[in-house]
């Protein structure tokens, strides 16, 4: 099993969420988060003072899937977020060992 | 109103004050009037009262229910409109509503007090009663207030995606063009005095000569009136003036910039109801300043007025409460303060003339109607209005504008109307026929829709041709309070 | 108190006002009194300002202390309970509470004024002076607002766990059955004016014969008041009537509906101190309203009760802050406005009787008092009065209460009792002792906690039995918000 | 002002007063004047107003400005500086600052009224106007507003790291040292009746001898004033004794602590512009009754008051808002609000005196010049005012306080100065040389400066010295609210 | 070294803290994240636009432990976070390849 | 390429941005958590209530990196959010599969 992590820009969520159901994963968790890279950010001024805000609101999406969905999920979610500008955000794929849903014990594919 | 006397030395004033009753018995009607104490603390404080109800009343109850990321543009947009708006009421605003404008006097007042010329601490305005009088100052600014709150309230409509330069501009052409004639049309008469005065003149003429001259004098006086006025309709604080006005304007502004980005797909759930929750209190609270302040003296019917507007916009609020749990299955704060809102609205014109019976009826009907109207008709119609500003303030305005034809009538409770001539130097029952006064109540509402209507639409197009009314959809995405003001309403 | 005289046309009113002084001087007693505007002006901003006490004061200083999860239910219970009170009010609650009741009239008022039947613009209530009175519908929503606040106080009680189609029922029948007679009882009475003429008659009275009926007729309108006004409990703002009231009604409450799911086990902070602390000021500011405005004019007493609720509010805030401040190592700003709110509270019976000194000290006792008794005897006790509504209102109130049979004597710095009958037309300083006096408080005390706790524990029953007080453990999870009005507080 | 009579029985106050204007017709000047209600009822309303501007108006204002985990701290101290003065006004304040202080009379008052001694309900203060008294608790409980609100404004300079302790010492010994002698300095004088009764003695007095007695009497009656109002400089309601006080006071101490730490280097955004533009919002509201007010009668004056607060407001709004969005390419809500209680600062002194067009370029002025000062010069020089108390009061307050001096000339629509001997018992014009009244008012700017500046100086050294002023280095990075109060201000 | 990262229900939070600390773990890290699966969400009604809310409020816990641990973590948390009903959330685990403990430097387990 | 993780106290961040930016990472992702572990909490006191809170605000910072980078990146860390107090925070070292940038479509490395 995977999970795939995903940092989107947050009005794309619906959407990547729809994708994400539409190939038949119906689990995700989502945080907010902030993000810094090569997007340009803003700058904030408050009376004298001037701020140059280069962290922007991203949301961190977390899907744990089978691993032969992985290339499905990425596929999903790229179509899903892209705008095409810089700041669209990343995916990462990570390892993990083991799956198990609390209320059932129910462990690994199952779980999910 | 107009001013009727100008004693000197503001200062002496209290002195004079001292000796109202006792100099108002000595020489009785030959006296100029001096003001009431009580009546101009009243004024004062619902002056401020009305202020309280923009900054930070509506600022609140509409920013509550946008999207946090422009929250900070809908409290800049009002506070910038109540700024603006009060330096132009005393550059042109007041003169142009409430002086007479001369062969344009039907629509418009005339620049004879811009920048306030002669409106000293000695300067007094006309109140409804004769006799009475509070100073100029008063009166100006507590009509000032309302000048402020008009255009304020079409924000709403187009709340989260105007262009701010765009919105000031607009602002200002909308209060020149469209507010000060109407409120120059509903509101500006020559007063209770200036009528007796003539009046009294008539009775006292003796040969023909003098009364032809004296009927002349007479009827030039009753004829210095806004048209709205003199075609009888009544509206004590402000339902075609202020919402109906506002209201059919936000309903043009929000169609001509279109829908928000990700309208009806994105959750656009209102960022903070507590935020709409106090500003819907301060309305309320607000609200007795504009109402029974709009009675421009402290006496029974002041009274009245506040009573009327507690009971309708607690009928309102009840109303919409309930209709709403029965028909969506949960009770909930947004719709119960907008009922009371609506409350508020529809009982404005009817404030002074309506009975409290009468009153709570009125808000229990509009309070139905317009959950009705922003439930469903609304969204059958699909115009993006942000936060119903035509729902609530022009529905509701309408709703109360012409119910008030029926509620002032003595056998609905309602206190009736007054004839000023009859009986010269008294407020004499006038003669009220239902049908007509309805029919004058139907007249100036439609006046007032088409004035609006037909002219906040250009007002629109032509911002929009120079600076062009909306935001990138960029900008509308990361949201006003950075895209436009370079600041963010929250950083916890 | 009650309706003395009614001149027609509200209209008029304005004019015949002008002529106070004079036609005073001219025919003294004769003239039936006309309401200052002065009062009017004063009478009607109170109103506004006990309003707003409860919207938006008391629900955000109520739902600041709640969670995130039950902040607008907390927000809706209260303005629910104001709209519906408000329409109550009108339909019967004034004519029970302000009128002769005939047989029951120790307890409760009739239905001679249901649907505010005369009450219209000219009608004029009596205050504490003689020939001194206000336009009855401003003395009808002034005592509205109280009868709207009064329930919202109990829901800080049960907060974050009551069904809110029960908290509607059950304030219903509660301001019915408990609120309705218990300000009957404390609060109704002739009037000085009524006193006075029928002491003058029987002083006129020349034969013995006469003198019999006018001491008959003399006795008879001494006795047309309420119960505990006849015991001679001194309550000036509602110290009984409001506070020990709600409280009381408040700790069965929470006792019938058990504690909150989690009480004691998990974090329950309070979500914004912020709205807590705004709404503490609202409420202190709201507060001159409500105590200086039970006065009835505008005059040195009306100051007098300014001053107290000024001082006795900064008291308490400054004795819990710092009793905390050495108690717990740190002076919590919680602290602080909860001192303030219990000042108020205990200075509300005594505002108009204590001297301000007097007043101070009041506040540094109940801030202490109140501090120790939320945080430690309620911890004691272990019920779950979520936002201490005993603690702080009853307990306060009593306090309050009793003192002021204590405060009101001249030799504290009071300014002792009024005797309307020794000189007719005049309050004449009536004989104190203190005592007597302390006992009758302890007296209306007492009838207070027995009718209110006893009357409300049967409510509550019947509510349960029916409806059903409480919500699912689910819901109360989830919290009230989403459960019970589908709406969420804030979406940042 | 002082006591200038006393009416015993403050229950009888409400009949005497129905024949105000009788009995100062039958008897004139002979008879002591009583209160008009709608001059009590005014000045009760403008009490409420202040107290609304430091809870919660100033406390949200500043609250809003600084980081989440210093929004309780900052709430912490507003409420507990009104809390505290409000006491400290009672037992000493008042009769330090308004009562005549014997030999050190130019500088500070007397113990005579201390404990409120003799101001009962039936006590009179005199106003601006012959022959106007207002209840002398009235006067008493606006003047406390004023001391409790200037104190708060100081600590928006050393907001986010002072500590609570030193904190209140601080302030009290502030009051007491500096506030008390400021406000005798500037409005402590004998009131206008007294010296009208001089005069008049003066002129019926026949021979030489009797001449000089009387003459002696009136000069003796004129010095008895404070050393500014003797100077002839005008603050109407307090540029100096406020605005410029606590400005300098806040200068010195945010240099004393030294600036916060990750000062320049941390992003250190306001944490909610939201709470900010409420209370901006209702700083306004209420200082209309802070300026308004102070005109202590309901008048002509009064209302001008009133406008030239509303307008200075409106166009300081407008100034910053244009000025920074020139200068930094965006309007911000932050701009716009600081510019409006710039204009509110500025306009103070002048309220009463200056024209609504001279108060609106006074606004302009002031709402550009404050914004360079804010974001240019204080950049410059370096220091740390965490929410510019100098840059906005003092700076506001001195443009304001000289500003004066020219906006009375009658020749720039001002009212001009008065005089109270020329005519006994009325209020004659005296003659103004612009010149020597803007010198007068320098003077006055720079006692108060010194005074304040020094003085405060010394105090902070003092309370450093054995308490320590700042909290630890630890304490400020986690925020004043945990490490001072044990509260945090939020738990969403 | 294993990252063992749950999913659970809000209210949650102090039992598994215990739980935890009980097995003598003493360190974890908490966000509060939005959750989209099987448990049904609600409708939240503002004037006339009804939100379909499908997102609810979880809390994710990361607790850094040594691999012979993992086992009794996860049943510690099952045991604390089950309620029995849908929603109760999950667990997965990761590996890690480092730990470092900022202040002193330590490494791996020592850092835990 | 691995993800390191770092959890440190929240003032810090500017300097640990610094810190990374100087090395050549300039892309990271930031999560306002709360953290449980030896540093003691406070109490806080409502009215008659006590409440011990044991949770307290961190941030996590999360880096993408080439597995080459991996030690700088830790040494920047360390050393940018080092103040010697408990509390300071740790660095776990995460490996992942794929990194993808949705902009692009490029992977891995590539899309850092
Ligand atoms: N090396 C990295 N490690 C972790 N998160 C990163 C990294 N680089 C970028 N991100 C995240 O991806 C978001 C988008 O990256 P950015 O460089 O701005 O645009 P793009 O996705 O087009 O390359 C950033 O805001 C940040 O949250
Ligand atoms: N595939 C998944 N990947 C990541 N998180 C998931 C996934 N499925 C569920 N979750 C998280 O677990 C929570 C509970 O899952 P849900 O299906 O609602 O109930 P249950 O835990 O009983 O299966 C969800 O709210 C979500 O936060
Ligand atoms: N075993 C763990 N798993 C996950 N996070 C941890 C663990 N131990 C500590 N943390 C995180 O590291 C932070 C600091 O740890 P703490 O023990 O308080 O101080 P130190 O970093 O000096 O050891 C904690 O607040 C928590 O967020």
């Amino acid at each position: 099993m995977k999970i795939v992590m995903a940092i989107i820009k947050p009005f794309k969520l619906e959407e990547v969420r729809d994708a994400l159901t539409a190939i038949g994963v119906h689990g995700l968790t989502v945080t907010e988060v902030k993000g810094y890279g090569r997007q340009k950010g803003h700058t904030e001024i408050y009376r004298g003072a001037e701020y140059a805000v280069s962290f922007l609101p991203k949301l961190k999406i977390e899907v744990a899937v089978a691993t032969d969905l992985v290339t499905k999920v990425i596929d999903a979610i790229t179509a899903a977020a892209k705008t095409g500008q810089i700041g669209d955000g990343k995916i990462f794929v990570f390892p993990i060992e083991q799956a198990v849903r609390i209320r059932t014990g129910e462990r690994d594919v199952d779980a999910l | 109103m107009t001013l009727t006397s100008s004693l000197k030395a503001g200062f002496a004033a209290g002195t004079l004050l001292a000796l109202t009753g006792a100099s108002a018995l000595a020489q009785a009607a030959a006296a100029a009037p001096v003001p009431n104490k009580g009546d101009t603390a009243w004024m004062l404080v619902a002056s401020a009262l009305v202020l309280m109800m923009s900054i930070p009343g509506l600022a609140l109850f509409y920013g509550g229910l946008v999207r946090t990321k422009n929250m900070l543009s809908v409290l800049t947009q009002v506070f910038a409109i109540v700024s603006i708006v009060a330096i132009l009421w005393v550059l042109y605003g007041y003169s142009l509503a409430f002086t007479n404008g001369g062969g344009l006097n039907d629509y418009i007042g005339g620049f004879g007090k811009a920048f306030l010329k002669g409106v000293d601490p000695a300067a007094v305005a006309a109140t409804f009663s004769n006799g009475v009088v509070i100073p100029e100052l008063v009166y100006m600014v507590f009509q000032m207030t309302f000048a402020c709150i008009t255009p304020a309230l079409i924000v709403g409509a187009f709340a989260e995606r105007m262009k701010f330069s765009a919105l000031v501009v607009f602002m200002v052409l909308w209060v020149t063009f469209i507010y000060l004639p109407i409120a120059h049309m509903v509101w500006y008469w020559a007063g209770p005095d200036a009528i007796a005065d003539a009046a009294k003149a008539l009775a006292a003429a003796t040969d023909g000569a003098a009364k032809k001259v004296a009927q002349a004098k007479l009827d030039e006086v009753v004829a210095d009136a806004g048209l709205i006025y003199k075609w009888g309709a009544l509206d004590f604080a402000g339902g075609t003036v202020v919402h109906i006005n506002a209201g059919i304007a936000g309903l043009v502004g929000c169609v001509v910039l279109g829908k928000r980005v990700g309208y009806g797909k994105e959750l656009m759930s209102p960022h903070s109801l507590t935020m709409t929750m106090i500003g819907a209190s301060l309305l309320w609270v607000g609200w007795f300043g504009f109402n029974a302040g709009s009675n421009l003296e402290a006496n029974g019917t002041t009274a009245l007025a506040f009573v009327n507007t507690m009971v309708a916009s607690a009928a309102g609020a009840v109303a919409w409460l309930f209709v709403e749990w029965g028909a969506k299955g949960k009770p909930s704060l947004l719709g119960m303060v907008s009922g009371a809102v609506a409350g508020l609205v529809a009982v404005t014109p009817a404030s002074g003339f309506a009975g409290p019976m009468g009153s709570i009826i009125l808000g229990l009907v509009v309070g139905g109607a317009c959950f009705f109207f922003c439930s469903t008709v609304k969204n059958a119609l699909g115009y993006d209005d942000t936060l119903d500003v035509f729902g609530i303030h022009c529905v509701g305005g309408i709703i109360g504008a012409i119910a008030t034809g029926i509620l002032v009538s003595p056998s609905m409770g309602g206190v009736g109307l007054v004839d000023y001539i009859a009986k010269p130097g008294e407020a004499a029952p006038g003669d009220y026929v239902m049908a007509t006064q309805v029919f004058n109540q139907i007249k100036a509402v439609l006046l007032t829709l088409v004035w609006s209507g037909v002219g906040s639409l250009i007002l629109y197009k032509i911002v929009d041709a120079t600076i062009g009314l909306r935001v990138t959809q960029e900008q509308e995405r990361e949201g006003l309070d950075i895209a436009e003001h370079g600041e963010r309403a929250y950083n916890y």
